[in-house]
């Protein structure tokens, strides 16, 4: 599935976040978006998943709008979005946060086999399966916040930082499952911080300031470019 | 001479150990950095220092003065002023009355002066103060503009401003540099000299690794809510422990 | 500058002047009226104060009661010339408040709603149960009219050009201290209260002087109407004049000083004009309630701009 | 004009009102003003008509109408030597005092309401200053709001709370066995403590010990606990001083299996309770307020014209709105009327002087100025008054009390009972 | 001690009554975060329509509860659409539209039955169940309490059981992430204020013949709502269920041993202190920091 960007505006309460960015995803692709705090990562992302209405450009899926509809329907066209701080339902078991996941799907077989095909990336989620997700650590929690959206069988996975507060382990765990996943056909989106821990997962990278791309490149060029290495690698 | 020690801080969320046994100090009149990657704990820490978090244990001296506990407002008092990491600002204000509020010790008064118009002296020196911060900042052509129509830069600079107005002896900068482009930074990193060189120590907490290079004399690194290495610049860019976990060994 | 300063004066002192001239023409129900209307619009103008931190206590109406009570017994157990009382009624109301805000504070927003309302009908409450002071429901009758010189204060005219000078002291008083430094302080507790605390406002206590303040004048407001009326009983101050009193602000908006005088003055008239349906008076406020939340939501003060909004989006559609 | 001559134009004026109300509800004729000549004497009534007391104040509204449409289709009413037709102006105050205060302004000054009728309690006090200055004839249905300063209200109709006594002299004369009661009522000042200050006294004058009083308020919506916790007290009898909650109260007790008398003050829409529980258990309960078809009303001394016309006119075009306060203001009405072409004007000073200054025929029979002992002013009419049992589910006149003759012995424990429940008294 | 037990019998048929006409209101300020004040008025409009259909005009009982359950379901999905969807983003602009809706509902209700006195509702099932001798329970009220019983059981089996149920509960608790899952908050919204209605419906068609019924008789459901929702945490349905039990055992024993105002001003003071300790409730995880 292929994500087109273009031109996109986002202003929240009169301050412009996103000052018109264009881009593409081709179908299969993992690229990363990194920046600083408020350089519009996350607000990209909002605004893809529809949390949040653009003031002025397009996104669209195979060629098919979708920067009108409304976020539960974006689920439903195949976009799945991981949002900052891992959010998942504190109250309800690990079960049922993955069962919602799923909450577009009726076919109850299929979604007990995607259930399956979610613990086999994360076996530590089948063992707490009925435990409350509050009780989980925060790496848990993360993979949760993960598994729960690939239970929408996503063509594209938008993910907001997901290394936030974890050590350094669980981030590689969770690298690495994203690469499996993104084999798997999944068009994977990543926003990070972690710039270094992005760009070595990932093909492509689109550096983020203040609201516009400022540079688009492979990740191993990006990993190289001066200004980069300055602002983002603290070299 | 230290104007802030932070002695074995540690905080607790639930079962979650944010800053653990976090100690260091801050001499008077430099600007100390702390850093460290997301979730390290600076943020708590910092929360904790200026009043918005109660510590669970350990204790934080001002001026040799223990200052756990106390209420925001009250450590503001004291001298100890915070900057907000998002732009936090009186935004359906002027940029002169934003900074007017900033000038609060001077200008508070009590019901019957109001009504009476008795503070009024108090009340023209409290706009003096505020018209001087805005000169010293920088901001006098936008004084009455509302905060909401000023660029983010400059939202950012009015956002020391306002605490600045507050005479603060010891400024804790959370993220100043977040989302600037590098004529804002730069812009920011004199700013943060200037508002040095008038006297005011600073405690800087930031991501932006340019800045904080260039601008501190000390840094603090925080990993997993514990110190891992506290010096120069220099001395910890070279410390293998902060390479190796901070910059993850790029 | 000057000159606006010059018509806001002129504006004022022709208000005034209208006013004291206006119960000559009206017929002798309407006179009594005014008088009433006069005393909401202290309650709305003191409840302006406390919401000016952002909170929408639900207590107002009882603080007004609390004054209320304090002049009738003090005036009719102790004999204690009105003119002492009502200032008294404006301390009592003020320090029930300074009591209840330790509590009431403790909450923000939604729970400060419910706490308020709460308290407020537990001290409503408590009127109906201790018949010894309070009288009950019936409440205490026969509370005596204000003397000063050979002034007849049961007559409406006098009573309210009485209530005309204290009601313009009380607001002016509260023009005042929302101008001051305390009202450009409680807007920023409002506002962004967290960089009000940084830079060492205690955002506590000024909440707590909004609410104390606000109630000490509507307690004042409650002495005011009890010592016409001559009778105080608890209905005066239940949840229904509250949401009266909510309504007035919300429909006359409640960004400027004038907006919620403007909602009282406006649906007071309105309420007068409807007598005739009577029945239907709650429906019609109720959808000119929702009206004004759905489409007018900045309330009447916000009414010229959005014409004038309108009118020119029209004129852009014919060019 | 000797009481013999004034005996007698007032039984042609009351037979003029009953006729029309027997004519006008049999040929439907809806008497029109535009015919009329006559010249318009307006009567106002101060009244809640919207909100949780309009049960209180539209029905008497009603009845009135039906007065004035009698009296018009006739012809109208001769006063001093000028026919009018009567008018009735309404201002509905919804129990509200600034409203109250606001509606009697508007119906004295701006609608000429030459009397005004008022329900009672805090709205007349809010209303009393202004109107005792203006000497405005106002009238209220609780006795209790005349003060020693209240020259001009008068209660010539209702005898709330007094009347109790009468049933209670009824209940401990045929039911001697019965010595224990139990009170449950609101704790409102205006109604139900009044009565149960006259429970109180009457029970302890008829030697019944009271074992409980349970004063509730009005926010009670399951009453079970209460009636539980009194019922515990296995009393003989079981008392209500206020009629808000007497339906839901009455099905409790009829769940719970009370099985001892029951005595209330009312017993307002008593075919619902009926309803809700059984004939057997209403049957026997007492209380003081008779329905208007009643044939005992028709004996010798009652002076409300037409009763069984009344009602059935009543009922024709309200046919769910009866309640005691129907036939009261139309009371009060009447008797104002008669005063006033007694007295030859209609001006209050001239009908009050009349008023007091003659013997005064109460509804159920005789009639004595009375209140000076207790609020001040004989202000209040007392006379006879029924008492009301339910037989074969419905309400029938068991006999009539003496009010007075009562007082007269017992005053001074009925005093006491109001000053401990914090009553005014003087 | 017979007292007591009665009491006791009292205290549980009440809490019933408490727990369903509350219940509404947590669900809905869970999920929509209004507070919605004409709740009471959707008991009141419950109640109406049994007096209306079922005693006036000779409908069967049961039927016309069912009728009443939809007809209220049908007022809280229009207050949905029209005035708390509009209002999304403001919670008091929502209760202020709750408060307009309030007083629409009552003139209705004034107009439907008139100015008269509260109307009664003869109870469809006569006679008393005697245990012991001394304790008594009307067979109408039995009925009340097994159906609210059933009701709530039912609600918790939806909540906790069902998918539905589940993201019901993860829209109230974040609805952002709830958005990101494919649920449609709109449609949730909609189940949420329509459970909550049908309940508030249901409450008031079970109470319609054990209580005075007239326009005002939301006020009381209100406060006892806003008590219940409070001490049993905002937004916690277990929270709720809990207190609405214990507050109706509270409010039956102070009742019966001392009196209903000083049990109704407890309470209050009760829940202001609730809300002082911890104004997240007894069950209650703070909403949002």
């Amino acid at each position: 599935m292929r994500l087109d960007v273009t031109d996109l505006k986002v202003d929240y309460h009169n301050i412009a976040a996103l000052k018109g960015i264009s881009f593409t995803v081709p179908d299969g692709a993992f690229i990363t978006m990194i920046g600083s705090n408020g350089a519009g990562k996350s607000t990209t992302l909002r605004t893809i998943s529809g949390l949040v209405k653009p003031s002025a450009g397009t996104i669209s899926v195979d060629g098919e709008r979708i920067d009108r509809a409304a976020a539960d329907k974006i689920v439903a066209m195949g976009i799945s979005h991981v949002p900052e701080g891992r959010r998942v339902f504190k109250d309800l078991t690990v079960i049922e946060n993955l069962y919602l996941g799923a909450f577009i799907y009726k076919d109850q077989d299929r979604i007990d086999r995607d259930l399956d095909e979610v613990y086999s990336h994360f076996p530590r989620l089948r063992e707490r399966s009925s435990q409350q997700a509050r009780t989980l650590s925060g790496g848990e929690q993360q993979m949760l916040s993960i598994g729960r959206a690939l239970m929408s069988r996503p063509k594209v996975l938008l993910l907001d930082e997901p290394s936030l507060g974890l050590a350094p382990l669980v981030v590689q765990e969770i690298g690495e499952i994203l690469q499996e996943i993104n084999k798997n056909g999944v068009t994977v989106i990543l926003v990070e911080q972690n710039a270094d821990l992005a760009l070595r997962l990932v093909d492509y990278g689109y550096v983020l300031e203040n609201g516009r791309i400022i540079m688009s490149d492979k990740a191993e060029n990006l990993a190289n470019n001066d200004h980069v290495r300055k602002a983002y690698l603290g070299v | 001479m230290a104007i802030l020690e932070v002695k074995k801080l540690t905080k607790r969320f639930g079962g979650l150990i944010a800053v653990n046994d976090v100690s260091f100090s801050v001499d008077e009149g430099e600007i100390h950095g702390l850093i460290g990657p997301n979730g390290a704990g600076k943020s708590t820490t910092f929360k904790v220092i200026a009043g918005f978090l109660a510590p669970s244990s350990g204790d934080i001296v001002f001026r040799n003065t223990s200052i756990k506990g106390r209420k925001p407002f009250r450590i503001a008092k004291d001298g100890v002023v915070r900057t907000f990491q998002e732009t936090t600002l009186f935004q359906e204000l002027s940029v002169f009355e934003n900074v007017l509020i900033g000038v609060h010790k001077e200008a508070k008064t009590d019901v019957f002066s109001a009504v009476l118009g008795l503070d009024r002296k108090r009340q023209v020196r409290a706009s003096m103060d505020a018209n001087q911060v805005i000169e010293f900042i920088g901001l006098s052509e936008r004084k009455d503009q509302l905060a909401v129509e000023l660029p983010l830069g400059f939202q950012r600079v009015l956002a020391i401003a306002v605490a600045l107005a507050s005479k603060p002896s010891l400024l804790l900068m959370d993220e100043p540099f977040a989302g600037m482009n590098p004529e804002e930074t730069r812009h920011m990193m004199e700013l943060t000299r200037k508002v040095r060189e008038s006297g005011v120590t600073i405690v800087l907490v930031e991501h932006n690794m340019k800045a904080v290079m260039g601008l501190c004399d000390r840094l603090t690194v925080l990993n997993f809510g514990t110190v891992l290495a506290d010096g120069t610049p220099e001395q910890v860019q070279n410390n293998p422990d902060v390479i190796q976990a901070y910059l993850g060994g790029a | 500058m000057n000159a606006s300063v010059y018509r806001t004066a002129v504006l004022i002192a022709g208000l005034l002047i209208g006013l004291t001239i206006l119960p000559h023409f009206l017929k002798y129900h309407q006179q009594d009226f005014l008088i009433f209307l006069t005393i909401n619009i202290l309650v709305v103008v003191s409840y302006r104060l406390v919401t000016l931190t952002g909170e929408w206590s639900l207590i107002h109406a009882v603080m007004m009661g609390v004054g209320a009570y304090t002049s009738a017994l003090l005036s009719k157990n102790f004999d204690i010339s009105f003119w002492i009382t009502l200032p008294l009624a404006g301390v009592a109301a003020g320090t029930m408040a300074a009591l209840l805000s330790y509590p009431l504070f403790r909450m923000t927003q939604f729970y400060f709603l419910i706490g308020s309302f709460a308290t407020g009908e537990a001290i409503r409450l408590c009127w109906i149960q201790f018949i010894k002071p309070f009288g009950g429901t019936g409440g205490i009758s026969a509370i005596p009219s204000p003397e000063l010189l050979d002034i007849d204060f049961l007559e409406p005219i006098p009573y309210f050009y009485l209530v005309l000078i204290i009601v313009t002291i009380c607001v002016f008083l509260l023009y005042r201290i929302e101008k001051s430094r305390i009202g450009l302080t409680l807007h920023a507790v409002h506002w962004k209260g967290v960089l009000a605390e940084s830079v060492g406002v205690n955002t506590w206590n000024y909440r707590a002087l909004a609410f104390i303040v606000g109630s000490l004048f509507v307690g004042i407001a409650g002495a005011l109407k009890v010592h016409y009326i001559g009778t105080v009983a608890p209905k005066q101050f239940d949840i229904g004049f509250m949401v009266f009193i909510l309504i007035w602000v919300i429909v006359g908006g409640y960004r400027t000083f004038y907006g919620a005088m403007l909602g009282a003055v406006v649906l007071s008239v309105l309420d007068e004009f409807l007598r005739e349906v009577n029945q239907l008076r709650p429906a019609i406020y109720g959808i000119t309630l929702i009206f004004f939340i759905l489409y007018l939501s900045g309330g009447l003060e916000r009414l010229p701009q959005k014409i004038g909004s309108i009118f020119r989006m029209r004129k852009q559609g014919n060019t | 004009m000797g009481f013999q001559l004034q005996q007698e134009s007032r039984r042609k004026f009351l037979k003029q009102v009953a006729a029309g109300a027997a004519t006008v509800s049999a040929a439907g004729i809806i008497p029109s003003r535009a015919f009329s000549a006559n010249k318009t004497l307006t009567v106002g009534m101060n009244i809640p008509m919207t909100g949780d007391l309009a049960p209180w104040g539209l029905p008497g509204f009603y009845g009135c109408e039906i007065i004035a449409n009698n009296i018009n289709a006739w012809g109208g009413v001769t006063i001093g030597g000028e026919t009018y037709d009567l008018s009735i102006a309404t201002y509905d105050h919804a129990y509200e005092t600034d409203k109250a205060v606001q509606g009697m302004k508007k119906l004295v000054l701006e609608d000429d309401a030459k009397m005004v009728m008022m329900l009672g309690g805090a709205t007349v006090a809010a209303v009393l200053p202004w109107a005792t200055r203006r000497k405005v004839l106002t009238t209220t249905l609780l006795p209790s709001d005349i003060t020693p300063d209240s020259e001009y209200l008068i209660a010539t109709c209702e005898s709330h709370p007094l009347y109790n006594v009468t049933g209670v002299e009824y209940l401990a004369r045929e039911f001697p066995d019965a010595k224990t009661a139990v009170i449950v009522t609101n704790n409102d000042v205006e109604y139900g403590l009044q009565s149960t200050a006259t429970y109180q006294a009457a029970f302890e004058v008829a030697g019944i010990e009271v074992v409980d009083t349970n004063l509730h308020g009005f926010d009670v919506t399951d009453f079970a606990p209460i009636v539980s916790s009194v019922l515990a007290k296995n009393p003989d009898i079981f008392c209500m001083a206020t009629s808000f909650y007497v339906t839901p109260i009455m099905e409790q007790l009829y769940h719970q299996g009370f099985t001892g008398k029951i005595i209330s003050c009312t017993l307002d829409y008593y075919h619902e309770i009926i309803q809700k529980t059984s004939v057997d258990f209403v049957n026997g309960t007492i209380f003081q307020f008779p329905d208007f078809d009643d044939p005992a009303l028709l004996e010798s001394g009652i002076s409300f014209p037409d009763p069984a016309g009344f009602d059935a006119a009543f009922r024709k075009d309200h046919p769910n709105d009866w309640s005691a306060v129907a036939w009261e203001y139309p009371v009060i009405l009447l008797n104002w009327l008669e005063n006033a072409k007694a007295a030859g004007s209609v001006e209050s000073e001239a009908v009050i002087a009349h008023m007091t200054n003659n013997k005064q025929e109460f509804v159920f029979g005789g009639g004595d100025w009375w209140g000076s002992q207790l609020w001040g002013l004989d202000n209040v009419l007392i006379g006879r008054w029924p008492v009301v049992v339910v037989t074969d589910g419905k309400a029938r006149i068991q006999e009539y009390g003496d009010l007075a003759g009562w007082l007269e012995k017992n005053k001074d424990v009925l005093t006491k009972h109001m000053k401990n429940l914090g009553l005014r008294t003087i | 001690m017979d007292l007591f037990i009665q009491t006791i019998v009292n205290g549980i048929i009440q809490s019933g009554f408490y727990a369903l006409a509350s219940i509404g209101l947590v669900l809905v300020f869970g999920v929509m975060r209004v507070v919605n004040f004409a709740h009471g008025e959707l008991v009141m409009v419950g109640a109406y329509t049994v007096w209306l259909v079922h005693a006036q005009h000779g409908a069967p009982y049961l039927f016309t509860v069912v009728l009443a359950i939809i007809l209220v379901t049908g007022i809280g999905l229009v207050m949905e659409r029209f005035l708390f969807r509009p209002m999304m983003n403001d919670p008091l602009g929502g209760l202020i539209c709750s408060i307009g809706v309030l007083f629409i509902l009552q003139v209705i209700a004034t107009y439907v039955g008139g100015e008269g006195p509260s109307k009664q509702v003869p109870p469809p099932f006569e006679g008393t169940m005697v245990i012991m001798d001394s304790i008594r329970i009307p067979y109408q009220r039995l009925f009340s309490i097994c159906v609210s019983a059933a009701a709530l059981v039912t609600l918790w089996y939806f909540l906790t059981r069902s998918t539905l149920g589940w993201a019901v509960r993860a829209v109230s608790m974040d609805r952002e992430a709830a958005a990101l899952q494919g649920i449609s908050t709109v449609r949730i919204s909609m189940v949420a204020i329509g459970v909550g209605a049908a309940m508030a419906g249901l409450a008031g068609a079970l109470m319609a013949p054990l209580t005075n019924i007239n326009p005002h008789m939301g006020h009381n459901v209100i406060i006892t709502a806003f008590i219940v929702t409070i001490v049993g945490g905002i937004g916690s349905l277990p929270g709720a269920v809990i207190a609405a039990v214990l507050y109706a055992l509270f409010h039956t024993f102070v009742t019966t041993y001392f009196s209903g105002t000083i049990a109704t001003i407890s309470g209050l003071l009760i829940m202001v202190l609730v809300l002082i300790v911890r104004p997240t409730g007894i069950m209650g995880h703070r909403v949002s920091e």
